[in-house]
């Protein structure tokens, strides 16, 4: 009986102990919608795990003005209308504060307006620039434009002399934006597209693609702009083919195992990404590098695998929900006020500075060339 | 005229002449069975009545009409059922069910009609039952008319393969070895059902491997062997016919 | 087009169509003694491909692949006996069923061993830019390996089936399951063996086409429609008509990239093949008979 | 009219599920019940053409994707710059357009829902019958690829077209107002008119096809299921028969493609992938091949809990879980295990008169 009673106590004890503080602060509720399994996993992966570490950080260290972050994070496989579901089952079941992702730009822009309506802020981890042009009071985004990416590539191809070129994109939504900016800002740079071919996001040679785009003796380099595996096989059926004019790549090639993939055919691409590939060669006052440095340190160290910047864009949006959470507390309309009011906020991609019209909050100079030496991802210096 | 008519019909399946010219005629009203050992081409001419198979050359007429190019639901508009050795039932649907599918031919509701019930199909549906009902009850089944057909005794399929064929209100069946796996007591029955079908005027066409039967109730018969036909007469005639004997009991 | 362009695009089609025709006969050789589709055959490419690349790390290649066509094979074996062998007489749709179960449950299995990223061996010659010139062509090293394996696992398996006494015994299970029962055969034991074998050979393609085409958990859905398609195409069960309905696919689709746009390929060649099919129902080298035995 | 009578619990359950959700205050459940609906309705429709008419299809997502993205197209994409080409006239001519604004303020000139609905509708049936002719020759496994390489021609046709928004595929599609006051769009306040929609539709759809199968075309059906042969004796155009099943159940495809797309907002190409219709077909075997309750039932249980994501990134694995168990334990699906038979054996009694049912 006694030993009966010191057992209750203890139980009580426990139970209180425990509960106060969770009595005290308050949970806040994050949702968060990514392709982890399917098509698009090679992205919805990344920032799923990237997203779990960050929250297990935030709480070790007491979470946000006391309050505990409650992470939900949804896998749609890339479907649009599972997006669509979880969306709403968050807004409404969940009442989430905020909604991170989705990892495709389809799926983004179909969940846009539940958002619009339902006002909660969603930060997207996707990179077409419809999804905030126009601008939605309550939709952000975190990689950079692809608009930025394309000038870039093209004011390196002017230096370069390069006016006649092929462009490839992936068959997914990254693809197809990149296609449309590539194709619409080349006049501007008086840049010529001479041939332009989608590839599917499982193709698994392009031999054949590749041939005929070489039979077109006019092309000076080619743009392959996708973030599917298959973008490697364009820079191996290239050098296969002994074809060896410039390869630009697209920022979605920000992925060490692209590299790893094409081999020694990768040497040499050049593509703008954002500076956490290239972390460790970054000078000291570069606002971005302390926290590049932690970030793909963490992450290595958690899940044994190199960083990518895909996970890079669900760090950014995390990190800067809780820099406007710790603003606007536990509310929508406050958060929302909040991350448009953010400036000189470094992350991943680049420093953003968010404002009404600018719902991306990246410049150019998110953007650093790089090329790839020797297996390791470098700053392009030119030639 | 005949009802039905044979004229130089030919089979060959390779080198095999499975029906070689045959020709004959069934007139109304006629129980006609066609008999002949195993192999002799009676299933083949069955199918190629029919529409199951193109015959390679030669001619039926069905009422004075080419059935040749015709499919079998074409020739079984026309007024031409049939039976099969190996019972086809519907499986998953009842007897009564099954014997429904048999008046498809003479009712009419489609696709749209059916699925939104119009008015006028209300009294067709009653019809069909009505008269599937009868037909059960004609061939003395009729108390099993809700059972899945798949699960009666084999005579009992037997009946509602009849009574299905019988729903087409077909001038012509016909019947493919129908006492084949029967007993004595059995096959008696169908040889009284078979008459009692002819007498409400639907003439018969069948294959028969039971002397007995077929002796009983046909007609006339035809004998096949090997693909050509060897003798066609009344059975009297036919008990009698040397080479009919020759087959049927070999040389002696 | 140039005739250097001509043979960069046989080339590449060759590749294609040896990849597709292999899967194919992986088909072909589990529905000759069963009768069913194994729509899991594009899985056993992955896990071969998998397997190989895990082993590499402790082993060299000849080695890794040997064991993780060995290993691939004893999943099949596995996956016949929990989920085949004890089925009495099931239908054709049953089957398939429970065959795209069994291969949307592999991939699962493989993306949480091995994750979503992609993988891929090392060439077995040179490297990912090494070339061999033809005719003014270039052609990687690896693709005369897919080419030249491909073909000598199709005179393998003709051998195999003409010449050993269990070869005979399977196809005679293929002709007819019942009689070959009579005759003393052990059908349940052949059927086991036929997904042992096509196991196999789908994990050996699976290793040859790595360097090229990378390996990743989900790569076999899209190897088992295209390996259907063939084999479809070819008359299911002929492997001869795998052969020439794959390599005709790769074709078609390497030379349709110069009148089309490559998005649209798949649709350009499967209308095509869905063309041929409605002239030949059967498919190219497929009799009459068998293509409508087998209904649902 | 006994028929009806049999819809009458379903009927009770629907507005049951409303009650209790709203009386639990979970009536964000009825958004998941309203999207399982409209691939139920889809279900079913194939549950006919499979079971009933026992042709298999692994295209039919390809129907609903011919629905739902011609219904988008039509009603987001801008007839401005073919304002004088003839069939944009004739539309006109016809009130089909409606003039509005796109997302950046530019005039925009779309087609209305309803003639959007009706024109996608019939371009899913004719092409169904355009495809139905020579695939329905084939037979068994060919039957299968046949319908399979229709599914991915739409597949890759909706992934490589502009019009269709390539990977993107279509956003912002309008509310779809059936009647004023009443229009399918995903607001979260129309959700229990949306709900009662979808399901109206469902309902409506399931007794049209239990109608049809107690009827003489659809006795016809099951007889060219029994055996084609006899069902071709007995004077059934078999050919014609099967295909109008496939005409009508790849029109129930495209009509739930068309509610959903405005329901959802919006369309995207995985709608039409192979995996789609793979788990269509899978679904339809689950819930017994030859029985539309069975159909319906799964149809609404497996798409809700996927919808929810229950199983989280294991959705597909239980899945093929499901599959392979029910396949391998209960081949004429889920409803054929006979739940008091079972409990009979284990109580160990009423085992003599349950033996004849299985």
């Amino acid at each position: 009986m006694k030993k009966f009673v010191s057992k209750f106590l203890m139980a009580v004890l426990a139970v209180t102990l425990f509960a106060v503080p969770a009595a005290w602060a308050e949970n806040i509720k994050v949702g968060a919608i990514l392709a982890v399994t399917g098509p698009a996993s090679f992205l919805g992966g990344p920032e799923a795990r990237t997203l779990e570490m960050l929250v297990e950080d935030v709480n070790s260290r007491g979470g946000i003005n006391g309050n505990m972050i409650e992470l939900i994070i949804k896998d749609s496989a890339a479907s649009p209308e599972k997006a669509i579901s979880f969306a709403k089952q968050l807004i409404e079941e969940e009442n989430v504060l905020a909604i991170i992702g989705p990892s495709t730009s389809g799926e983004t822009l179909k969940i846009k307006n539940i958002c619009e309506e339902a006002k909660v802020p969603l930060l997207s981890c996707a990179s077409a620039e419809l999804i905030v042009n126009p601008v939605a009071a309550y939709v952000f985004k975190t990689p950079q434009n692809d608009s930025f990416a394309a000038k870039k590539i093209f004011m390196e191809m002017n230096k370069m002399g390069i006016s006649k070129i092929a462009v490839l994109a992936g068959n997914t939504g990254f693809g197809k934006a990149g296609k449309e900016q590539l194709l619409t800002i080349a006049p501007e740079f008086n840049i010529e597209v001479v041939e332009a071919e989608v590839y599917d996001k499982s193709s698994n040679d392009l031999s054949a693609v590749v041939a005929k785009i070489k039979a077109n003796k006019d092309v000076q380099a080619v743009v392959n702009w996708s973030v599917v595996p298959a973008q490697a096989i364009v820079a191996k059926n290239m050098r296969q083919a002994g074809w060896d004019v410039p390869l630009f790549q697209s920022h979605g090639f920000g992925n060490i195992k692209y590299v790893e993939a094409a081999g020694a055919a990768a040497e040499g691409i050049i593509f703008p990404a954002g500076r956490l590939l290239i972390a460790d060669s970054l000078s000291d006052d570069n606002p971005q590098k302390g926290l590049l440095l932690e970030y793909k340190k963490n992450y290595e160290d958690k899940y044994k695998e190199t960083v990518s910047t895909f996970g890079g864009h669900a760090y950014d949006a995390f990190t800067i929900l809780m820099a406007a959470i710790a603003e606007g507390g536990n509310d929508r309309d406050k958060v929302r006020a909040a991350l448009e009011g953010l400036k000189n906020f470094a992350g991943t991609a680049g420093v953003f500075n968010f404002s009404a019209e600018d719902h991306n909050g990246l410049g150019m100079d998110a953007f650093q060339m790089m090329t790839v030496k020797d297996g390791k991802f470098v700053a392009y210096t030119g030639k | 005229m005949a009802l039905l008519e044979l004229k130089q019909l030919h089979k060959r399946f390779g080198g095999l002449h499975a029906v070689n010219d045959v020709s004959f005629q069934v007139e109304p009203g006629q129980i006609k069975a066609v008999i002949g050992p195993n192999g002799a081409g009676k299933t083949t001419l069955f199918n190629m009545i029919s529409g199951t198979f193109p015959a390679t050359s030669g001619n039926v007429l069905f009422q004075g009409r080419e059935l040749q190019g015709k499919k079998p639901f074409q020739v079984a508009s026309l007024g031409m059922a049939r039976t099969y050795q190996n019972i086809k039932m519907f499986s998953g649907m009842t007897a009564l069910e099954n014997v429904m599918v048999g008046r498809h031919v003479q009712s009419q509701a489609g696709f749209l009609a059916s699925m939104f019930r119009m008015p006028w199909t209300w009294k067709e549906e009653r019809d069909i039952r009505d008269k599937s009902m009868e037909l059960l009850t004609l061939l003395e089944i009729e108390e099993h008319a809700h059972t899945d057909a798949a699960s009666l005794a084999f005579g009992q399929q037997r009946a509602v393969e009849l009574a299905r064929a019988l729903a087409l209100e077909p001038s012509l069946l016909l019947l493919d070895e129908p006492a084949a796996g029967l007993n004595i007591y059995e096959t008696a029955e169908v040889g009284r059902l078979i008459t009692k079908i002819r007498d409400l005027g639907i003439t018969v066409l069948l294959v028969e491997h039971d002397m007995s039967l077929v002796m009983d109730i046909s007609d006339e018969i035809v004998v096949l062997c090997f693909g050509e036909k060897i003798a066609e007469d009344v059975p009297t005639a036919i008990q009698q016919d040397p080479e009919v004997i020759k087959i049927y009991l070999g040389e002696e | 087009m140039t005739l250097e362009l001509s043979i960069q695009y046989l080339m590449a089609g060759i590749t294609y169509g040896s990849i597709y025709a292999i899967v194919a006969i992986g088909f072909n050789i589990i529905y000759n003694t069963t009768g069913i589709i194994n729509f899991a055959q594009g899985e056993f490419v992955m896990f071969g491909g998998m397997i190989a690349i895990t082993l590499l790390n402790f082993m060299p290649l000849p080695l890794a692949i040997f064991l993780a066509v060995v290993i691939t094979m004893f999943i099949g074996a596995l996956i016949e006996i929990c989920f085949i062998r004890w089925l009495k007489s099931p239908s054709v749709l049953r089957m398939i069923i429970i065959t795209i179960g069994i291969s949307i449950l592999s991939r699962e299995v493989a993306v949480h061993i091995w994750g979503e990223s992609i993988r891929s061996l090392p060439y077995f010659v040179g490297n990912e830019i090494t070339s061999i010139p033809i005719l003014g062509a270039r052609i990687s090293p690896q693709v005369m390996w897919v080419v030249l394996v491909s073909a000598l696992m199709v005179v393998c398996l003709g051998l195999f089936f003409k010449t050993t006494s269990v070869g005979r015994e399977m196809r005679a299970c293929a002709s007819n399951r019942k009689a070959a029962t009579l005759c003393g055969i052990n059908t349940r034991n052949m059927v086991t063996l036929s997904f042992v074998l096509s196991a196999g050979i789908g994990a050996l393609a699976g290793c040859i086409m790595s360097p090229i085409t990378y390996s990743q958990y989900d790569m076999g859905t899209g190897l088992a429609i295209k390996g259907f398609t063939v084999a479809i195409l070819g008359g299911l069960g002929s492997s001869g008509g795998a052969v020439v309905a794959g390599l005709l696919l790769g074709v078609i689709e390497a030379f349709s990239v110069s009148v089309v746009p490559l998005a649209f390929q798949d649709a350009i060649s499967i209308a095509i093949l869905l063309g041929i099919l409605f002239i030949r129902p059967q498919g190219l080298f497929g009799s009459k008979e068998a293509a409508g035995l087998k209904e649902y | 009219m006994k028929k009806l009578l049999s819809i009458l619990p379903l009927l009770v359950v629907v507005i049951g599920v409303h009650l209790l959700t709203s009386a639990t205050d979970t009536m964000y459940y009825l958004t998941q019940m309203t999207m399982s609906a409209y691939y139920s309705l889809l279900i079913i429709g194939l549950c006919v053409l499979m079971g009933y008419a026992g042709q298999i299809s692994l295209g039919h997502a390809g129907f609903f994707a011919i629905g739902g993205y011609l219904s988008a197209a039509l009603t987001t994409r801008s007839l401005i710059p073919y304002q004088d080409t003839l069939p944009v006239k004739l539309l006109d001519s016809a009130g089909f357009l409606l003039a509005g604004q796109d997302l950046y303020g530019d005039s925009l000139l779309v087609v209305t829902p309803w003639a959007a609905c009706i024109l996608a509708v019939v371009t899913a049936a004719l092409i169904a019958v355009a495809i139905g002719i020579p695939v329905l020759k084939l037979k068994g496994h060919y039957l299968a690829m046949a319908t399979l390489g229709f599914g991915i021609i739409i597949y890759r046709v909706v992934l490589a077209s502009e019009y269709f928004g390539e990977a993107d595929g279509i956003s912002e599609v309008p509310a779809f107002v059936l009647l004023p006051g009443l229009s399918v769009s995903g607001n979260f306040g129309d959700r229990v008119q949306n709900y009662y929609i979808a399901w109206g539709l469902l309902l409506i759809g399931m007794v049209l096809l239990l109608n049809l199968m107690d009827s003489r075309v659809g006795r016809a059906l099951r007889g060219i299921h029994g055996s084609e042969e006899a069902a071709d004796a007995m004077g059934v155009n078999t050919a014609r028969f099967k295909l109008q099943t496939f005409v009508l159940s790849a029109v129930f495809a495209a009509i739930a493609g068309v509610f959903l797309t405005h329901y959802n907002g919006g369309i995207g190409p995985s709608e039409a992938g192979v995996m789609k219709s793979v788990r269509y077909v899978a679904i339809v075997a689950v819930g017994g091949m030859a029985n539309l309750w069975g159909a319906l039932l799964m149809g609404i249980v497996l798409n809700f809990l996927s919808l929810r994501g229950s199983f989280g990134s294991y959705d597909d694995a239980v899945f093929g879980l499901i599959l392979i168990l029910i396949m391998l334990f209960a081949p004429n699906g889920i409803l054929s295990i006979n739940v008091r038979y079972r409990l009979g054996q284990l109580l160990g009694r009423n085992k003599q008169d349950r033996e004849g049912e299985m």
